[in-house]
């Protein structure tokens, strides 16, 4: 592992502490665009602080699915936040590669996770979180693959780092398909964070939840794990977007800053987006996925036909 | 190694033949046991040692059998399905009508799989096959001449073997031509695209892809529950391999294959996970999952074609790889399924999936079976589902570098619809997780339910073993599997799937390191841990209203509902100002039935009304009625027309 | 002074079915058998009873939307409607399921329990969702969570201190019911109120009405999660609210309106700057309503569910802006000797679907209506009439009053200067069972948005 | 609208509050729906109560304090005690409004179980009818405030 490796490798075990940072930006930008103060972003941390030293509790007539939910969701969480790519010279995790599609199904994971433990304590608002949660993914995760597709067209690998070297690239700026892929991994981030117009994770209208449904359960330290996993994603999500769509410069220092800047842009666009429209309604949000992965195929067919290139 | 298989066969012969005295009947299954085991592990040696055993292929229509990597990997696959089966069949044997003879047709079904895959020439080949098919269809009856068996018997028969021509025709046209075994059929003029749009056809059919597949969710549930896991885990497969040495070996396939079977494989994988969330039964939901799976595998299979084709050595052998591994971990899961089927049906006494639940504590071994084997199927990291998925998404983005807009279509179409495949196998899975193993039991029968007996419970420890060998052998198995395709890939040992153009996947050090983790966390979780009752708003525990099936995959359909056409009709009772009383009934049509195979079935019925003579109801002149045909076919093809 | 006319039981249905029926309450008659009492809404509202001895009479449920009037008299007075079958608790809380709730069957038939402690900062209610997945097939509301007994608490006191126990019914609508049980009263008691204490009475009742809306305006917005616009209207909300505790000295205007008193004018200046914010406050919320109307995403969720249409609304009794907003032009204020409505006229939004956005854009249309009420109101100064003692009279009184919600009716019955039968039957009240219906056509997680354009009060049910 | 919330926030100019944590669930047993009202308004841009970090939450399991309105109806007493049975340990109860700390307007005695000090244990008192947002936020505040440390939420 060469320098620049151990340093980009220390950057990503940090990352596991700074999502949650991240979703307190967005939530401290929301209420600002409330007219409210609001918390600092810095409140998730006192937040997990406070919950850590409460206990927890098991519902009676759950067993094993529900208590170790938490702590799976957590730890494929974190390993898929290990793999954001943060420049071309990261290491390649040799317990994880560090390939693309794996981050996809550790996502798949942990909601796999959480709706086994949704089913376990058959409590009517978990499983209607989880069963719209699914039932979201199918469309989310053709979406999510396509623009993991139309980054790796020009990349020519599904490398994290291959991808992360491709959009320091101009060539890769040139190609129809990843400007499909830029416009659709908008919608991947507001999907995969839970934000409007698909998720509110303000609600507090329990039939209209979706993530925060299967966590009305949870307290004390499993809710902390859950709550750090919500911000975790934020880190996922957007990291992706910064580093595999979003112009850095190809040099290691340079491009990791310019990654890690992007974030709490995307996390104030990201508060823009939900506080400019409604939550779309049950059935139509699917579609409006599904959408965003068709815009996919057309940049795969763009660049099948080599235009651009 | 190949004495080994020997062994085995004889034993399985011997174990086939044992059951007909009663009082055997435990000790012929062992003994089958032990045969399976026997092929299993030469067939594994023989895949991995790559030695080359028995006759080799040969166009002369004379019986041959013999043995390559490839045929090891099947019958190590056929074995991996088997050796469980045969044990659960123990235990499950003594619900059936005539358990002897059922225990010695799963033998002789068994030998028949074996017989296909180490088959070398055409005539073995084509024997074998119809052994293959007929079998299960038998040992169904005989364990279960209900009306609606004989109908789901008499609607496989049909549909596989309307498809199944298409097998005779391809074999015997390349048998013809000298090409099993031989130079392989050159890729262009009719007869090459007539044997591979025919091979497609009838493997295709046998494998259940679409529109040909209406056969599988009909036939797997209502065959005894060790026959439905072969079935489900092994001869489809077998049928698959079938397609690959017409395809891939006995003819240089045409341009149009590869991307015409990744399509029908993608569409099949949807339309199959499709109509599996939308089961209300557990062995219905597991036979429309082999019809994804078996998709899937076909879309892998058409990437490599086509990579192939366009000289793309490597990633078509990834794509080979992850078509046969996926192949491996879908046996090995589904088998398992099927299998735990079984121990459920014995335990609450019925499949229904409204009326299990909370079957997790009283059922830990099975239990553990249903969910490592379903997230499995629902292809999540770190299982052997997963590696195979990525395997064959790897071959999919592969094909959409090619150079052609075709690619960016068909390949980038392909990558969509798998996702979306994999999206609804995930919600299929949590269905079926939540339903049989989860939640407060919702009947007395699941709440009373006990552990299956000795046999069945060692059948799902060796399923579960199965599963956790082929996370932790991945790393070797994909690699191996590739290069049974020429140029095939290197092999960078076990730990890290080291593929090019991927970032790679340690599947064996994801596991450790991710349980691990998981370990550690549920340790700092809190010591005391306070009981409660579940949080109903305020409302006591008697408010507690678990999801059904329907309701939880409602909200998927709400978004397609436009597609699925499902039918709903809710009616009201109001009597003097009030609603006395709501009904409401519901059901998700299948679509390919009631436009496809609803008006076949109104045009054959009124074609037979008018062939009513050459009608006679029974199996044998069916059988006959299709030697006939085969007759002709031979015939025409001597003549010269079929060529 | 409303008159009661006692009829028997086979004049009874024929009588009410011929008549306007704002609600039928139970009540103990002079001989001391328990009676139904029926309001007859029109010029001069009026009572019609019918003896129920042995505690059976017969039920009006196939002829007019009074099922919950019948099972609350059957809870709280033990009586028997016959025909009323099956007779499901409503007050009561019984734990069997079967005793309250309606059957619902099907294979893939679940139930969502929904509260009484709900995920919001909102009232106690429970809901029982009968459904399929998200497919909503029946819903029962089981309410009188919060049942205070605040109506039979209030009897056996005098008229002054029964108004004090019935002014905490229902912060929301605190005005709207104390001018209905004040009306009531005074109707009984064979009073009629000046021009001035009518004047203060309607500025208050309106500027409630403003507030409301506001309030209603901004639910609805959370419903569908649209922050900002939540916002923005609780602002508002806030605003008029503080003009109201400068008037009256309490942010509800709690104890404004009673028996004997009115606030007095707050002097000129005072009352200009008042005039002059609720203006703005006005204004603002007719530039903020604006942006709202042309949201997409929120036009998107309020056209189409929920829809209750005119024939709906006559059939369930429907009354306020949610009949309106059906394009049903019905509005008691068009009608109201005792408060101050000249040449008023009930308005209905321009299109009036029945829907979410309807009921939504029916808020917009009666806020401004109510603006020009208050600035109208406010721009003379504030005379209400010198208190006058209660006395120890004798009747019965019917009082209505439109509150945010709808028509609200108040009926007294004061024996010797003692209230012994007082009831409250709001807007709230009338309205619920449409929500039932109309969550009934919905998705589940479009319920709460249904349920926020009605915005009813439980408090004003539960009493 | 955006823009004239930003005005309403300079308009309003709130301070930052010291940081805190604690998390509130509100059951409503048999208000007036005042309080309620009020505790809305507490979240809107005149008084913020998230800038001291607190937050209402949707669930008991979350909540450190149970925030109770209402004289407690004997139909919400069950409801009611199965919140605080859900919440995880330490938790704390709060009295919203007169009518839980039994001086409110009387309800008819058959029909209430409170006040709130005769069926769980109070250890915040917000007197009002019903408290403004104003009082309400303070209450909050300095009544956590006053705890001693080790019951503190943060």
């Amino acid at each position: 592992m060469t320098g620049t490796a151990a340093v980009l490798g220390a950057l990503s075990v940090l990352a596991l502490a700074a999502g949650p940072g991240l979703a307190g930006l967005v939530q401290t930008a929301k209420a600002r665009l409330q007219g409210r103060r609001g918390a600092d972003p810095l409140q998730p941390y006192r937040d997990l602080r406070r919950l850590w030293r409460r206990s927890v509790v098991d519902p009676e007539g759950t067993g094993a699915a529900y208590r170790t939910a938490p702590a799976v969701i957590a730890a494929v969480t974190a390993a898929a936040v290990l793999m954001v790519p943060l420049g071309a010279d990261a290491p390649r995790w040799p317990f994880l590669g560090a390939d693309a599609l794996l981050v996809v199904g550790l996502l798949a994971t942990a909601r796999m996770a959480g709706a086994v433990s949704a089913w376990d304590t058959s409590a009517a608002f978990g499983m209607m979180g989880a069963a719209r949660d699914l039932a979201y993914a199918v469309s989310g995760e053709a979406l999510l693959l396509g623009t993991l597709l139309v980054a790796a067209l020009p990349a020519g690998t599904t490398d994290l780092r291959g991808l992360w070297a491709a959009a320091a690239q101009a060539e890769t700026w040139r190609t129809p398909a990843h400007w499909a892929g830029l416009l659709a991994v908008a919608l991947v981030v507001l999907v995969e964070t839970g934000r409007q117009p698909i998720d509110n994770p303000d609600t507090h209208l329990e039939l209209t939840m979706i993530h925060e449904g299967p966590l009305l359960e949870y307290a004390g330290r499993d809710l902390a794990m859950l709550t750090w996993v919500a911000g975790a994603r934020h880190w996922i999500v957007m990291g992706l977007a910064a580093g595999v769509f979003l112009p850095h410069p190809s040099g290691a220092a340079a491009g990791a800053v310019v990654t890690v800047a992007w974030l709490p842009v995307l996390a104030a666009a990201t508060a823009l987006a939900e506080s400019s429209q409604a939550k779309m309604r049950l059935g139509r949000a699917p579609r409006l996925l599904a959408s965003g992965a068709v815009l996919t195929l057309l940049g795969a067919v763009a660049w099948a036909f080599g235009a651009g290139l | 190694m190949a004495e080994l298989v020997l062994a085995g066969v004889a034993l399985i012969v011997i174990g086939a033949l044992l059951p007909l005295r009663r009082p055997l009947l435990a000790a012929g299954l062992v003994v089958q046991a032990t045969g399976i085991a026997a092929v299993g592990v030469g067939g594994a040696g023989i895949a991995i040692g790559g030695e080359t055993a028995g006759a080799a292929f040969s166009p002369a229509i004379s019986p041959a059998f013999g043995a390559d990597r490839l045929t090891g990997t099947m019958l190590a696959l056929i074995a991996g399905v088997a050796l469980p089966a045969a044990l659960a069949c123990i235990a499950y044997l003594r619900h059936v009508a005539r358990p002897g003879a059922v225990a010695s047709l799963f033998g002789c079904f068994v030998l028949a799989l074996a017989g296909v895959v180490t088959a070398r020439d055409a005539s073995a080949l084509l024997a074998c096959w119809e052994l293959m098919t007929l079998l299960p269809a038998v040992a169904s009856l005989v364990a279960d001449a209900s009306p609606p068996v004989r109908r789901a018997m008499f609607e496989y028969l049909a549909i596989t073997h309307i498809g199944g021509a298409g097998v005779w025709a391809a074999i015997l046209v390349l048998a013809e031509r000298g090409a099993i075994g031989g130079p392989p059929l050159g890729p262009g003029g009719a007869t090459a695209g007539f044997a591979a749009a025919a091979a497609i056809v009838g493997f295709g059919t046998k494998a259940g892809l679409g529109p040909l597949h209406a056969w599988l969710p009909r036939a797997h549930p209502v065959a005894p529950g060790p026959l439905s896991a072969v079935m489900s885990g092994a001869m489809v497969a077998v049928a698959l391999y079938g397609l690959v040495r017409v395809l891939f070996q006995w003819m240089l396939a045409p341009a149009w294959a590869g991307p015409a079977l990744m399509t029908v494989g993608a569409v099949t994988a949807v339309t199959g996970i499709v109509y599996a969330a939308m089961q209300p039964e557990l062995k219905l939901l597991l036979a429309h999952s082999t019809i994804e799976n078996m998709g899937v595998a076909a879309a892998a299979l058409g990437a490599s074609l086509w990579l192939h084709g366009e000289g793309a050595g490597s990633p078509a052998a990834l794509a080979f790889g992850a078509a046969m591994l996926h192949l491996l971990t879908h046996a090995a899961a589904k088998g398992g399924l099927f299998i735990a089927a079984g121990a459920v049906q014995g335990a609450a006494g019925t499949l229904d999936l409204g009326r299990l639940g909370g079957l997790s504590g009283r059922m830990p071994l099975t239990a553990g079976v249903v969910g490592v084997a379903g997230v499995s199927l629902a292809a999540l990291p770190p299982t052997a589902g997963f590696v195979s998925e990525w395997a064959v998404l790897q071959g999919a983005f592969g094909a959409a570098r090619i150079d052609d807009p075709v690619a960016g279509v068909v390949a980038g179409g392909t990558v969509l619809l798998l996702a979306v495949a994999a999206g609804l196998a995930a919600l299929t899975v949590a269905k079926m997780l939540g339903l049989v193993l989860l939640g407060p039991p919702r009947t007395a029968a699941a709440a009373a339910a006990v552990e299956a007996p000795g046999p069945m419970r060692a059948a799902g420890a060796l399923a579960l073993a199965a599963l956790a060998g082929l996370v932790l052998a991945a790393g070797w198995i994909l690699p191996g599997l590739a290069s049974m395709v020429p140029g095939g890939i290197g092999d960078d040992g076990p730990d890290l799937l080291d593929v090019p153009a991927t970032g790679g996947l340690a599947p064996a050090w994801t596991l450790a390191v991710l349980a691990a983790a998981a370990f550690l966390l549920t340790r700092v979780r809190g010591r005391s841990a306070a009981r409660a009752p579940i949080w109903l708003c305020g409302q006591p525990e008697l408010a507690r209203a678990p999801y059904t099936g329907a309701g939880f995959t409602k909200s998927f359909r709400i978004a397609v509902d436009g597609l699925l056409r499902s039918e709903r009709d809710v009616e009201v009772e109001r009597r003097g100002g009030l609603v006395h009383r709501v009904t409401s009934t519901g059901r998700v049509p299948d679509l390919v039935d009631r436009f496809m195979y609803d008006p076949a079935r109104r045009l054959a019925l009124a074609a037979a009304a008018h062939a009513r003579r050459l009608q006679s109801g029974s199996l044998r002149a069916y059988i006959a009625w299709l030697g006939a045909m085969v007759v002709v076919c031979l015939a025409l093809l001597r003549a010269g027309w079929l060529s | 002074m409303a008159g009661i006319e006692r009829v028997g039981a086979d004049a009874w249905r024929d009588r009410v079915a011929r008549g306007n029926v704002a609600g039928l309450h139970a009540a103990i008659g002079p001989d001391g058998t328990p009676e139904v009492r029926a309001v007859l809404a029109g010029e001069t509202p009026r009572l019609l009873a019918v003896a129920a001895p042995g505690g059976v009479v017969p039920t009006l449920v196939d002829l007019l939307p009074a099922g919950w009037d019948e099972r609350e008299a059957a809870d709280l007075y033990g009586l028997r409607f016959e025909g009323h079958d099956p007779h499901r608790a409503l007050v009561h809380h019984p734990d069997d399921r079967d005793l309250w709730a309606t059957p619902v069957v099907g294979s893939d038939v679940h139930t969502v329990p929904v509260g009484p402690v709900h995920a919001g900062v909102i009232e106690s209610g429970h809901f029982l969702f009968h459904v399929v997945g998200e497919r909503v097939l029946h819903v029962d509301a089981r309410l009188f969570h919060k049942h205070r007994g605040l109506e039979r608490h209030a009897e056996g006191r005098s008229p002054e201190d029964a108004g004090r126990v019935l002014s905490r019914v229902c912060a929301g609508c605190a005005v709207t019911n104390a001018v209905a049980y004040a009306a009531a009263t005074e109707d009984a008691l064979g009073r009629v109120p000046g021009e001035g204490t009518r004047r203060v009475r309607t500025l208050l009742i309106e500027l409630e009405r403003m507030w409301n809306h506001l309030n209603d305006v901004s639910q609805i917005c959370a419903g569908v999660g649209l922050a900002p616009g939540t916002m923005l209207f609780a602002t508002l909300k806030e605003r008029v609210q503080r003009v109201c505790a400068l008037l009256t000295g309490h942010r509800f205007m709690f104890d404004a309106v009673t028996l004997a008193s009115a606030p007095g004018d707050p002097g000129d200046a005072a009352r200009e700057a008042m005039r002059a914010e609720l203006a703005a406050v006005a204004a603002d919320a007719a530039t903020a309503a604006r942006g709202l109307l042309f949201d997409t995403s929120l036009r998107d969720r309020t056209s189409g569910p929920g829809r209750i249409d005119a024939d709906a609304v006559r059939e369930l009794g429907v009354v306020g802006p949610a009949a309106r907003a059906a394009g049903v032009a019905a509005d008691s204020r068009t009608d109201a000797p005792r408060l101050w409505y000249p040449g008023f006229a009930a308005v209905v939004p321009p299109t009036p679907a029945g829907d979410v956005a309807a009921r939504l854009e029916a808020r917009w249309v009666e806020l401004e209506q109510a603006a020009g009420i208050v600035g109208e109101l406010l721009s003379a100064p504030l005379r209400p009439d010198a208190p006058a003692d209660t006395g120890t009279g004798t009747g019965h009184g019917v009082g209505i009053a439109e509150s945010p919600r709808g028509r609200t009716v108040c009926t007294v019955e004061i024996r010797g200067g003692t209230v012994r039968r007082v009831h409250l039957r709001t807007g709230s009240y009338a309205n619920w069972p449409a929500v039932a219906v109309a969550g009934t056509r919905a998705i589940l997680p479009d319920f709460p948005l249904v349920n926020k354009s009605f915005e009813l009060c439980y408090a004003c049910v539960d009493r | 609208m955006l823009t004239r919330l930003a005005r309403v926030r300079r308009a309003v100019g709130l301070e930052r509050r010291p940081p805190a944590s604690c998390a509130i669930r509100l059951v409503d047993a048999g208000s007036c729906n005042g309080c309620e009202h009020e505790l809305v308004a507490t979240g809107g841009p005149h008084h913020d109560l998230q800038r001291y970090g607190f937050a209402i939450t949707a669930s008991p399991r979350h909540a450190d304090v149970l925030l109770v309105s209402g004289p407690v109806t004997t139909r919400m007493l069950p409801a009611l005690l199965r919140a605080y049975a859900a919440m995880p340990e330490p938790r704390l109860v709060a009295a919203l409004g007169d009518c839980p700390l039994g001086g409110g307007v009387d309800a008819h005695p058959d029909e209430v179980a409170g006040p709130l000090e005769r069926v769980l244990p109070v250890d915040i008192r917000i007197p009002g009818c019903p408290p403004t947002p104003g009082q309400i936020a303070e209450g909050l505040r300095v009544g956590l405030a006053a705890l001693p440390p080790e019951r503190r939420p943060w």
